[in-house]
């Protein structure tokens, strides 16, 4: 049990001292500009005294009221822009005369901060990054060291403003925890409490008095009207199956009639992480500056991939957002996406309320499973020098490189993983890997715009920047002693090059090998000499073009001919897909057809993917990170995800 | 390394037709930059700065203004046939300027209350974007536009790689400036959400609204913004603020050319 | 086509040659000179200007005060604070408005940014290459870098100056009536302070240089116009006054002038109603108001010696330029050393019906505006009078007296002075509102 | 063994024919013949009538159309165990391109207006060989419209740097 103590309020000067003796700068709630924000605070008279706040969906006013310090909602933004800032510095990446590069990753240096005034609901957000930022798979130092930095004092709310709604989510108003001390306001002071040794200790130093009985009582029942003067509750038992249950809901094209896709929400969101990779280069390109943006799943070319957009409309934006939020952000991490602070409902120019959307989009019934991620290390910025031993054209726009990492991390890169290959001057590339031997990636490029044609252009000797290996590869273990069904369109030929390398190595411990290979035209087939030579050694490869001149005298049509008058039944084979999405949807059903179940039938899929591990989002599908959980997937896996528009 | 080398500089002009050459000005604000970009690009035609003249062809024409006049019509498909790649700069050459609303009015009439002698006056009754004349290749948006923007779209060209032109809201720029909103928080008109950003967010950081220099973003959503702002404006208000510099552009456009005829009505009244 | 085609043209039994500068460069905007000479005798100097009506004198009508201030910094993207000068001065005397004294000198410190930046645009980038012989600035860095790159540090600084005040260089976005939308920090405009203090110098070098460079030989007694103030340079107040004696109010200019048309021009003009042409801008403005200028400019002019040259040759008004371009500096400096930040940037205000007029002094002198509002405070019809349309009169007048002087020179030379002699009149031809049609008299 | 059990063991193993009754393929096996072809036999000729219907034994049948200034396109590869000619018994009966051999070639051949006369005298027999004709035709037309979406072509969107 700790300790109550209370802290009069002309002491409270005497905590910012302390707080700020450690030379912390302290960080707290200020009126600027018609609203309250976080900004630095000297003292307590920087704080909104005498001030309140009106919040309603899309609108937000200041007014006169009491003299309490803290009796606000919550500020215009988060703690997010001190945490995870709007823009950071990844990595300088150079290029020298000699074709060599160099790359600088920023190193994290965090300003010593002390949050005070912080909400219930500011810190479920600090704990919901946490957990995808910090406690996820990959780890973004920046962030993780800005939070180690950064003290937190918490104060709970004592009324509720018409759209906080953390009741329902569970967040508050009572902090329960992730706070270093935690205040409760009363008219001529606060009881404090401390929620952490540092806190402690700094409540020590002041040498308060022990909160008396009816102390504690008048700031339980402050507590506990926030609680009950909180308006419209979300249901959230089983809301992530109610909603993922309603993507055709027809309520989604209403609200685009609505949803300005403005991105106001995601961006005063305390959660909402996605981010792009922007660039500042020298008119020569020879130094380039990464930087990383916040950026919105609401805008144009976020979801952008070189086909096109893939959320061309708003009603599929609004969809993405609303349903990661509230449903597939539990898959990936275990907890809901929204605390409950009501940002996204007052700062919306329109002024659509989630609560309400949510409601009737997904009215209630039961509860659903949660699922866990391993964790391992990695680092946006963190990029190597490799250098390139040798190019070889595969077709008229198309390349192998054969590349030099620094180490042997790389060479252990698995079938079906990729790497991110930067050049400076260029966006980063996510590239799969289409080979590893004599201690060199194989990357297969075709010139699909400037960066990957620049990638190609480079002459043997030059440098450029590796990170990986990423993703999930090819489950090999899953084909063991079946057949194995390769089937392989365009480009894709590269992503399961590796996987025919490793099955032909250990060729006994396989039944049956089959490879169906589609290609545009007879000009645009890769490895053409592979093509002859693997059949030698007991891989039955099935050709067909999408059209041909009449010198070709292979197959025409399409890939799924090679095998719709195929049967598996009687041996149970496994299947390994990877070309264009909707090739792949016609290969997966004739493959069923054919007998072979969703579960040993894997794809790779070809997503957006910008920083190679699941921390800007860009490469979501439903609950997936692609790059992170993927690119290869078992079709079970997906469900109906698989092939549906605006997922 | 870079897919240009030093030998083959590209062959730049700048030119303009109806407008105020601000967006040429801009060239010449990369004070910083200015010296390194023309050791690296040959400015072979920009008759504002420079008296020597030359009829391209090429690699990169810089277009400012909007066509206005029968001559500047003829002009625009003369340049684009001795240009390889025409980028049309500021609002008045991307969606027509402020001037692209007498589209939207009596023109004759315009011409007659200016001039003296308006059977004198040459000029089309419409002023026009590039690209309802002839392809375009890029565009740099604003009015004026934006100097880090210009210069992107030089290094991008150098280096070989696609310019990175954000086609983000003004807000999401606004929101991670740290601004505070004066749409939602004092109830000043801002455009915004449905705007392009590019300027830096500045109006709302200089405490008033966004008037669409940048103009449209891709999925505006004119019809629901405008009804938002209509609920509490005098009728006919919410459609003035979109008949601004960018008000011809196709997504502006409706609310615009309601606001001038609006206008037109109450002046003969 | 290039500058300096010749294309005679026999009319009757005189030979007419015909100097033709097709597109007059290094000017803002697009103008044509094109002077006709029979018999060693001007006969016809057109100073045309092409560029396309954009009628916003139209485009202003049914808008209120702000909306015309953000609308009619478009005319120029050179001098758009300016034209947002004009307009908001106008209206705040229209509508007596009480604005705070610190916005008085703020809005000073905005025209100085433009000047220093407008100027040194001119001075280094548009006009200098004249007097070196080069095509442009480009050429001339060449030989004379690090002048050149004098010239850009000192533009930079009045963008900044702009920039910080109105968010942008071109067309700033925080006048208002009342004030501005957001006044600077103390912090911001210290940040300028090291700054200026070494512009000043280089400014100082600048008169020097310019007083320098050698002008064609060249002098006439022109008529001078600007406005005058007790105690200030002219920028934003004062009356409008002449080197012979007109003094008008600055919203009274049509007591004193009034636009017309010449059947021999394509460009609305203006004139006194006496008929004589006059002179806008820093030759004017140094002349009449010389004794307002800052100490360090006024010592800078003196050490040129130049006296009354400076008003009587066209050709020394880079070295008035210069001159302004210290004085904006100077006071830029002495306004950001003593700046506390004004205790309402924007005075609250009610519109009402009438005439609101008022004259500012653009870079290139002297720009009118007049606005009939409604009780709404709309604008119902609207005038606007640039420097250049007041200084073509002008510059035609020279032409004429200075053209013979050149005849004898080969035609190219002769078309480059004469095209340097419009040059030196830093004409704005985008601020042409108006324009008519050209129409060449081929008698 | 004999031409006709021949004949009828082919129709068996093919993919067309074993979706068919017995019956069926005993009736049909009545008008058809097993016949080679050396590779560059050209079968049917686009827009002529249809000079016979075939279900491919073995080797490779190509469908082409003449495509001004680019020559003869291959838009499918008919592969054994499906049908060649299907316009024989569809009106108009002319044929929608021109099947040549790419490989020798085995061939079981239907002669067009026998199989005709054959379909209209045994409905029980049509009742059975169209629906299967149907989704040999459907299957075809299933590839041609993926081979549309030219999905292996270049996805990035054009930019003129």
């Amino acid at each position: 049990m700790v300790t109550e103590r209370f802290l009069p309020r002309a002491d409270l000067d005497r905590l910012i001292a302390a707080l700020a003796e450690s030379g912390r700068t302290v960080i707290g709630p200020v009126v600027r500009d018609g609203a309250v924000a976080y900004a630095p605070i000297a003292a307590a008279a920087d704080l909104p005294v005498g001030w309140t706040d009106v919040q309603a969906p899309g609108s937000y006013r200041l007014q006169r009221g009491g003299d309490r310090m803290f009796d606000i909602g919550p500020p215009a933004q988060g703690l997010k822009r001190y945490t995870f800032p709007s823009r950071s510095p990844l990595t300088v990446a150079e290029r020298d005369a000699d074709g060599g590069v160099r790359f600088t990753p920023a190193i994290p240096d965090p300003p010593r901060l002390a949050f005070l005034g912080v909400r219930a609901c500011e810190i479920a957000g600090l704990l919901v990054q946490d957990r995808v930022l910090a406690e996820g798979p990959f780890v973004d130092e920046d962030y993780r060291a800005r939070r180690d930095a950064a003290l937190v004092v918490a104060v709970q709310c004592t009324r509720a403003g018409s759209t906080c709604f953390c009741a329902s989510m569970g967040t508050g108003p009572e902090v329960t925890g992730g706070h270093d001390i935690v205040l409760t306001e009363l008219d001529d002071g606060y009881v404090a409490a401390s929620g952490s040794v540092e806190g402690d200790r700094i409540l020590a130093r002041l040498g308060l008095e022990a909160a008396t009985a009816a102390q504690q009582a008048d700031s339980a029942a402050g507590v506990a009207s926030a609680r009950t003067a909180q308006g419209r509750a979300v249901a959230t038992e089983g809301l992530r199956d109610r909603l993922m249950d309603q993507l055709d809901s027809p309520r989604w094209a209403e609200i685009a009639d609505r949803c300005l896709a403005c991105s106001n929400c995601t961006m005063v969101c305390p959660t909402c992480f996605c981010t792009s990779v922007g660039m500042e280069s020298d008119l020569d390109g020879a130094t380039t500056k990464l930087e990383r943006t916040w950026d919105s799943c609401f805008t144009g070319d976020f979801a952008r991939v070189a086909g096109g957009n893939f959320r061309p409309r708003r009603q599929d934006r609004y969809r993405q957002w609303l349903t990661h939020k509230f449903a597939t952000w539990v898959d990936q991490f275990g907890t809901s996406g929204c605390v409950g602070c009501g940002r996204c409902i007052t700062w919306c120019p329109v002024g659509i309320d989630v609560r309400e959307e949510l409601s009737i989009i997904a009215p209630p019934y039961e509860a659903a499973p949660l699922t866990e991620l391993p964790v391992i290390a990695g680092s946006p910025g963190a990029y190597v020098p490799a250098t390139i031993r040798s190019v070889t054209p595969e077709t008229a726009d198309t390349s192998t490189l054969v590349i030099e990492p620094p180490d042997d991390a790389l060479l252990a890169t698995r079938p079906g993983q990729f790497v991110m290959v930067e050049q400076p001057g260029f966006p980063p590339l996510p590239i799969s890997v289409s080979r590893v031997r004599d201690g060199a990636l194989w990357l297969t490029i075709r010139a699909a715009g400037p960066a990957t044609a620049a990638a190609i252009a480079l002459p043997p000797g030059a440098q450029l920047g590796l990170r990986g290996p990423l993703g999930r590869g090819w489950p090999i273990e899953r084909a063991v002693g079946r057949d194995v069904v390769i089937v392989a369109g365009g480009i894709g030929l590269a992503p399961v090059r590796p996987l025919i390398d490793a099955v032909l190595r250990d060729r006994r411990s396989f039944g049956r090998l089959v490879l169906a290979y589609g290609a545009r035209t007879p000009a645009d087939r890769l490895y053409v000499e592979e093509l002859g030579a693997w059949p030698k050694l007991d891989l039955e490869v099935l050709e067909i073009v999408d059209r041909a001149g009449p010198d070709w005298l292979g197959r025409v049509g399409i890939v799924t001919q090679l095998l719709d008058q195929r049967d598996w039944r009687d041996r149970a084979a496994s299947a390994f897909v990877v070309g264009p999405e909707r090739m792949m949807q016609a290969t997966v059903a004739t493959l069923a057809a054919g007998g072979i179940p969703a579960e040993r039938t894997f794809v790779s899929l070809e997503r957006h993917m910008e920083c190679g591990i699941g921390l800007c989002g860009h490469c979501q599908m439903g609950p997936f990170f692609i790059c992170r959980d993927g690119p290869v997937f078992a079709v079970s896996e997906l469900g109906d995800l698989f092939g549906r528009e605006g997922i | 390394m870079t897919a240009r080398t030093e030998h083959q500089r590209p062959r730049v002009g700048v030119v303009k037709l109806a407008s105020c050459d601000g967006c040429q000005l801009t060239l010449l604000d990369l004070e910083d930059q200015l010296l390194p970009i023309l050791g690296r690009f040959d400015l072979i035609e920009f008759p504002e700065a420079s008296s020597l003249r030359s009829h391209g062809p090429y690699d990169i024409l810089l277009v400012e203004g909007s066509v206005s006049t029968a001559e500047q019509a003829a002009e625009v498909v003369d340049l684009r046939s001795r240009t390889r790649m025409l980028v049309t700069i500021g609002a008045c050459a991307t969606s027509g300027g402020i001037q692209a609303l007498r589209n939207a009015a009596d023109e004759p009439a315009w011409r007659a209350s200016v001039y003296p002698e308006p059977q004198f006056i040459s000029s089309l009754a419409t002023a026009t974007p590039i690209a309802e004349h002839v392809v375009v290749d890029a565009e740099l948006r604003g009015c004026p536009i934006a100097p880090d923007q210009l210069l992107e779209l030089l290094t991008a060209l150098r280096v070989g790689r696609r310019p990175q032109l954000p086609v983000e809201s003004v807000c999401q720029a606004c929101k991670r400036a740290g601004n505070i909103c004066v749409l939602v928080s004092d109830g000043i008109p801002c455009l915004g959400p449905v705007t392009q950003a590019g300027c830096g967010a500045l109006c709302p950081a200089y405490g008033r609204g966004c008037y669409a220099c940048f103009g449209p973003r891709e999925e505006a959503n004119v019809p629901s913004f405008h009804g938002w702002l209509s609920r509490d404006r005098a009728p006919g208000e919410a459609d003035r603020l979109f008949a601004g510099f960018t008000g011809w552009a196709p997504n502006f456009r409706e609310p615009a050319t309601r606001a001038v005829v609006a206008i037109e009505e109450a002046d003969d009244a | 086509m290039h500058e300096g085609d010749v294309t005679p043209d026999v009319g009757g039994a005189e030979e007419v040659t015909r100097y033709a500068v097709r597109q007059l460069t290094r000017v803002e905007g697009e103008g044509r000179l094109d002077l006709s000479v029979r018999d060693g005798v001007v006969h016809e100097a057109h100073l045309e200007i092409f560029e396309a009506p954009r009628y916003f004198e139209k485009l202003v009508v049914g808008r209120d005060a702000d909306e015309v201030i953000d609308i009619v910094a478009r005319i120029c993207g050179i001098c758009p604070v300016a034209y947002q000068m004009s307009a908001v001065h106008a209206f705040e005397r229209l509508f007596e408005v009480e604005v705070d004294p610190v916005v008085h000198t703020l809005r000073r410190l905005f025209y100085c940014g433009e000047w220093i930046e407008s100027h040194a645009l001119h001075i280094y980038l548009l006009h200098a290459p004249d007097f070196l012989g080069y095509p442009s600035a480009v050429e001339m860095a060449a030989d004379h870098q690090s002048v050149v790159e004098r010239g850009l540090r000192l533009k930079k600084l009045g963008n900044r100056i702009v920039a910080i005040l109105g968010g942008r260089a071109i067309h700033p976005v925080s006048v208002r009536v009342g004030g501005f939308s957001l006044a600077p920090t103390r912090d911001q405009l210290n940040e300028l302070r090291a700054d200026l203090a070494v512009a000043i110098g280089e400014a100082q070098e600048t008169v020097r240089w310019t007083a320098s460079l050698p002008p064609p030989p060249y002098a006439r007694e022109p008529r001078l116009v600007a406005l005058r103030h007790p105690d200030e340079y002219p920028m934003n107040d004062g009356r409008i006054v002449s080197s012979d004696g007109i003094d008008v109010a600055a919203g009274d200019w049509p007591a004193a002038f009034e636009e017309y048309q010449v059947p021999w021009s394509n460009a609305l003009q203006a004139r006194a109603r006496d008929g004589v042409p006059y002179l806008l801008g820093p030759t004017a403005r140094v002349t009449l108001a010389h004794d307002r200028l800052h100490p360090l400019a006024r010592e800078a002019l003196a050490e040129t010696g130049l006296g009354d040259e400076l008003r009587t040759s066209v050709f020394r008004s880079i070295v008035a330029r210069s001159v302004e371009l210290l004085h904006a500096i100077a006071e830029a400096a002495d306004i950001v050393d003593g700046y506390v930040p004004p205790a309402m940037a924007r005075a609250p205000w009610e519109p009402r019906a009438g005439v609101a007029a008022w004259a500012t002094e653009a870079p290139r002198g002297l720009l009118f505006h007049r606005y009939e509002v409604d009780e709404r405070g709309l604008v119902r019809r609207a005038q606007i009078v640039p420097p250049t349309s007041q200084n073509q009169a002008a510059i035609e007048h020279d032409l004429a007296i200075f053209a013979p002087s050149v005849l004898a020179l080969p035609h190219a030379e002769a078309t480059h002075r004469l095209e340097q002699l419009i040059r030196s009149y830093d004409p704005c031809i985008s601020c042409a509102t108006h324009f008519l049609d050209l129409r060449v008299d081929r008698r | 063994m004999d031409e006709r059990d021949a004949v009828t063991s082919a129709l068996g193993a093919s993919w067309f024919g074993a979706g068919l009754s017995i019956h069926a393929r005993a009736s049909l096996a009545d008008c058809a013949a097993l016949r080679e072809y050396p590779a560059g036999t050209a079968l049917l000729r686009e827009g002529d009538e249809t000079a016979l219907f075939a279900v491919v034994a073995r080797g490779r049948v190509a469908l082409r159309m003449l495509v001004p200034e680019r020559g003869p396109v291959t838009i499918l590869t008919v592969e054994p165990g499906d049908v060649v000619g299907w316009s024989a018994i569809v009106p108009p009966y002319r044929s929608t391109s021109t099947a040549i051999t790419i490989e020798p070639t085995e061939l079981l051949v239907f002669e067009p207006r026998q199989l005709r006369s054959l379909l209209e005298a045994d409905l029980a027999l049509a009742a059975t060989l169209y629906p299967r004709l149907l989704e040999a035709i459907g299957r075809r037309l299933g590839a041609t419209r993926n081979q549309l979406l030219d999905l292996y072509a270049q996805q990035a969107e054009p930019v003129p740097w």
